[in-house]
């Protein structure tokens, strides 16, 4: 276990739709240990917890890590009103992120929503060798598609209400892309009702999947023990936390 | 540079900051920011006979000033603690303090037992937990149960035995003489108030649990009241605790009567928390001509 | 525009909100800023027998988001109140608590005798008040004495009583219970916790009466459980307050089982905090499809 | 009684002395309404009560309030941080002033550290018919001098440790000014032991004397009761309210 604590320049900050916020954060020592799929622990002045948000990219060379975030209350919303110049209190890189095949291994990327972000960094590290099928509300709601694209990766895009996109859920896309091909890995990260199909059809083709999960959490870091999330280990029930057993789970050992 | 030794039932501390029970597991989760050793001591996750899983999620609510957990004691138990953490804690270079949370006396009485031959420093008998059904804060208000359990405990040990008191009673100075009179070496408070937050969009309680204990900056007044009173009503010393985030509130505390202080809540917000009240305590002594901090113990002078 | 109206005790309030006894004065140090007639009801200061000056100076401490009073109910008697604020407060169109906070229990039966004959639509009988020696808290934290005096103030009074609990006890729904035997027709709380701030320069208590009542948004989530256990545990409505700053904090508190709520210490914030309050709850029903404030009395559905 | 609460912006900031801050604040009507002697109730982001800051000088014609506060904690420490073209949340103008002579009647300004910039305000309604005794730690502490000046009423300096001004405190040189000429009222703001001198030698020397108090306050407006200081009413002890009875009473009537 490794990670920083300390106040960072936020150097860009961009609105990508509705209540998200893509914040830029200058960490050079966080962003050399960070994974995709780990989260960072943001404080927020005026309230007593940190916010945990999942890692979007890491650019290593420029000592930077990408944020994507969506406002859920007052904690978010006072997050998302910091100023690019201002110091951002992060701990970080936390938790464990998506298994990283070798090179020319194939993998399918699943987001739903606010679970679309941390998918971009473990796309990346597949580059073509990936697919993301992401979905959203609807078209006003849609992000991030031209970033999987920059990193090479093709980008099947579903919504709600078919106003951008296929008109459906992402399971239904999953489902046509595991007929024509099974990759190596499924990485999903997104509301559990999506999850579930997608672990469902990752277990119907056979093909290995790792989930994202998300618990309302203290510490951030495996001591309060809040964040505790439902799991199987040696058959019997666990209560495992999605701070440092997660927020990455391999499907088969999480209860949804 | 202040003398920032302090003594607790015989036990010296090298000062007297001490992670909380259950806000700072057995502390392995933050040797990568700090060596443990810059600590007084740690007072480890609380342990039953056997273990369990604690409540189910979610076990945390933010309120203002604080947070609500109910966690409910999740823990490996008494075995796995002496065979997995103590050998580690116990290279570390400071106190250890094992939190003791049975259902029942008998329960707490054979956890004594098994930890009467470890390199455990101290004892710390959890009867306030408010999350837990069975036990837990059932013994902590009534003077009654907590004289039984206190003096049970006693008998099934040497080490030193520090009680951890509730503050959701009518008169905590009554349950603290209570366990002084049944043999505690010293009393910690406060555990947390038990309170409640409700989602008022699915009109649920946030905690899976329906209430929780509430700790954080919010409850220090109470709990600087609570130590003030403990600390002017046994002759066993007091470890204080509740809200404290700063070297100013723990200088507070021990003005109030406390001997050491334990901090919990506080270091969700900053992981280094501990240790830069270490640090500002000392500062603050040498600002103050203050020689030795455990001049400070009980220093108020009420008007 | 919801229905805002709710009724306590046979009492109808156009709305839940009514400012706290001891927060408001008589409310006319804020009729500058908007007419009374926006507020539900007022509680009046606490009025003893023949007035009394309280507790010297310092009476106010800031804590994490809240502050300890030890004002000690300084007032000018019952007969001032009759005389002076109530002519002016009957004017006003709000419903009149008059809040009854005798020393003993001769003396809550004297004044509630001496309010039968006036226009005030309900008592509110102080048990709890933790700032002064006699009488105050002392009736509070036993179910017996709040029986007592409870059921001697019932027989002094056709007016609808309700009793002001304080939180400051092993469990409240007991003495809730008490009350309710004992004749009430409400019950409100929580009334503040005890707490202590320490002045770490001067080593002296910054209350010049050492300990105080805690109240502000710190105490919230422990007045949110309250109320939901005395919600439970009665079946007479409940007036909750204890740290409501906002109309979300409002809401939760009329889900938790509170019939109406008042507000104290965010006023002292943010004097326009009543009325916000007011204008919140109604846009959040709108918002939210609910016709009549009432109906989120209780209606938390708990796990 | 009759005051605003709102938020108003912050027009200019000077830091005067060490830990000693001079803002103003554009608010018309609480400048319109406002008598020197005043103070206004501060909400500083972060802390919970209100912090009550005497006025030190009301511009009716520029709508502005001016406020030299000391910092003495976190919250006032945290007030001199906001910037000009902040907002500040601001009450008032609160409690009672001190009385206002008709033209041509004399008054002598007596303040004592913090306890000088109130007595601005109440000189330039004098003019050079006061006269102000100023007194401060020392040299560096020195404030508002030059103000005094400005509205023509001339300053008499006194330092504790003489390194500006007179040596010695404000009482010596109060008498001094007695002996010479006594004016129609004194008034004066300070700390308890420099008010009790300043009262002493009004008594003695039969000239009507004002004095400015401060307590821990609460709501600011007479309602919580708080802020009590002990005075005298028909004979009798009785406990007043700094915020609302004062903070200038009556010299006879206050218990020190």
């Amino acid at each position: 276990m490794s990670y920083v604590q300390g106040e960072y320049p936020l150097i860009a900050k961009k609105n990508l739709a509705k209540n998200i916020y893509d914040f830029t954060i200058r960490a050079h020592h966080l962003a050399a240990l960070a994974e995709p799929g780990q989260f960072v622990h943001l404080r927020v002045p005026g309230f007593f917890l940190r916010r945990p948000i999942s890692i979007c990219e890491i650019d290593r060379e420029a000592g930077t890590i990408r944020l994507v975030f969506e406002i859920r209350g007052e904690g978010t919303e006072a997050l998302s009103r910091i100023n690019p110049g201002e110091l951002v209190d992060v701990m970080g890189p936390l938790g464990k992120g998506f298994t990283l095949l070798p090179e020319g291994k194939k993998a399918i990327m699943v987001g739903g929503g606010i679970g679309v972000p941390p998918m971009l960094g473990v796309a990346s590290h597949y580059g073509e060798n990936a697919k993301a099928i992401v979905g959203f509300r609807n078209a006003a709601a849609v992000i991030l598609t031209d970033d999987f694209k920059r990193v090479g990766t093709s980008c099947i895009l579903c919504t709600d209400d078919g106003s951008a996109g296929m008109h459906g859920f992402v399971t239904e896309a999953l489902k046509q892309e595991l007929e024509r091909e099974q990759p190596d890995l499924i990485c999903a990260c997104g509301p559990a009702p999506m999850l579930k199909g997608v672990i469902a059809l990752a277990d119907q083709y056979g093909v290995p999947c790792e989930v994202s999960l998300e618990e309302r959490m203290g510490c951030g870091v495996g001591a309060c023990l809040v964040c505790a999330c439902r799991t199987v280990k040696d058959g019997k029930e666990y209560l495992a936390h999605v701070c440092k057993d997660g927020p990455v789970f391999d499907a088969h050992d999480v209860i949804l | 540079m202040a003398d920032l030794q302090v003594k607790v039932a015989g036990v010296t501390f090298k000062n007297p900051v001490i992670p909380a029970s259950g806000a700072y597991g057995f502390g392995r989760e933050y040797e990568c920011l700090y060596p443990l050793s810059e600590l007084g001591g740690i007072s480890c996750k609380g342990t039953t006979l056997n273990g369990q899983n604690g409540n189910p999620a979610p076990r945390v609510a933010e309120t203002p000033a604080g947070m609500l957990n109910s966690v409910g004691l999740q823990n490996a138990g008494i075995d796995h603690f002496i065979e997995a953490e103590l050998p580690y804690l116990e290279k570390q270079d400071l106190v250890v303090i094992a939190n003791v949370a049975g259902h029942t006396i008998e329960d707490c009485v054979e956890i004594a037992r098994r930890l009467e031959p470890t390199s455990t420093d101290m004892i710390e008998l959890n009867i306030s937990c408010p999350n837990v059904k069975q036990g837990g804060a059932a013994f902590g208000t009534s003077c009654q149960a907590a004289e039984e359990i206190t003096a049970a405990v006693r008998r099934a040990t040497t080490k030193p035995l520090m009680v951890k008191l509730s503050p959701n009673v009518t008169s905590i100075t009554d349950i603290a003489k209570a366990v002084e009179a049944a043999g505690a070496d010293a009393v910690s408070l406060i555990n947390t108030l038990l309170g409640m937050r409700i989602d008022i969009n699915t009109r649920r309680p946030i905690l899976k649990n329906n209430v929780g204990g509430l700790s954080g900056p919010a409850v220090f007044p109470v709990a600087v009241r609570m130590v003030w009173q403990v600390a002017n009503a046994v002759n066993i010393p007091v470890v204080g605790m509740g809200g404290i985030a700063t070297a100013k509130d723990a200088i507070e505390m021990m003005m109030a009567g406390a001997s050491a202080i334990q901090m919990g809540a506080a270091i969700f917000a900053d992981p280094y928390a501990p240790v830069k009240v270490v640090r500002g305590m000392n500062e603050w002594c040498d600002a103050h001509g203050v020689a030795r901090i455990a001049d400070l113990t009980g220093s108020v002078q009420p008007w």
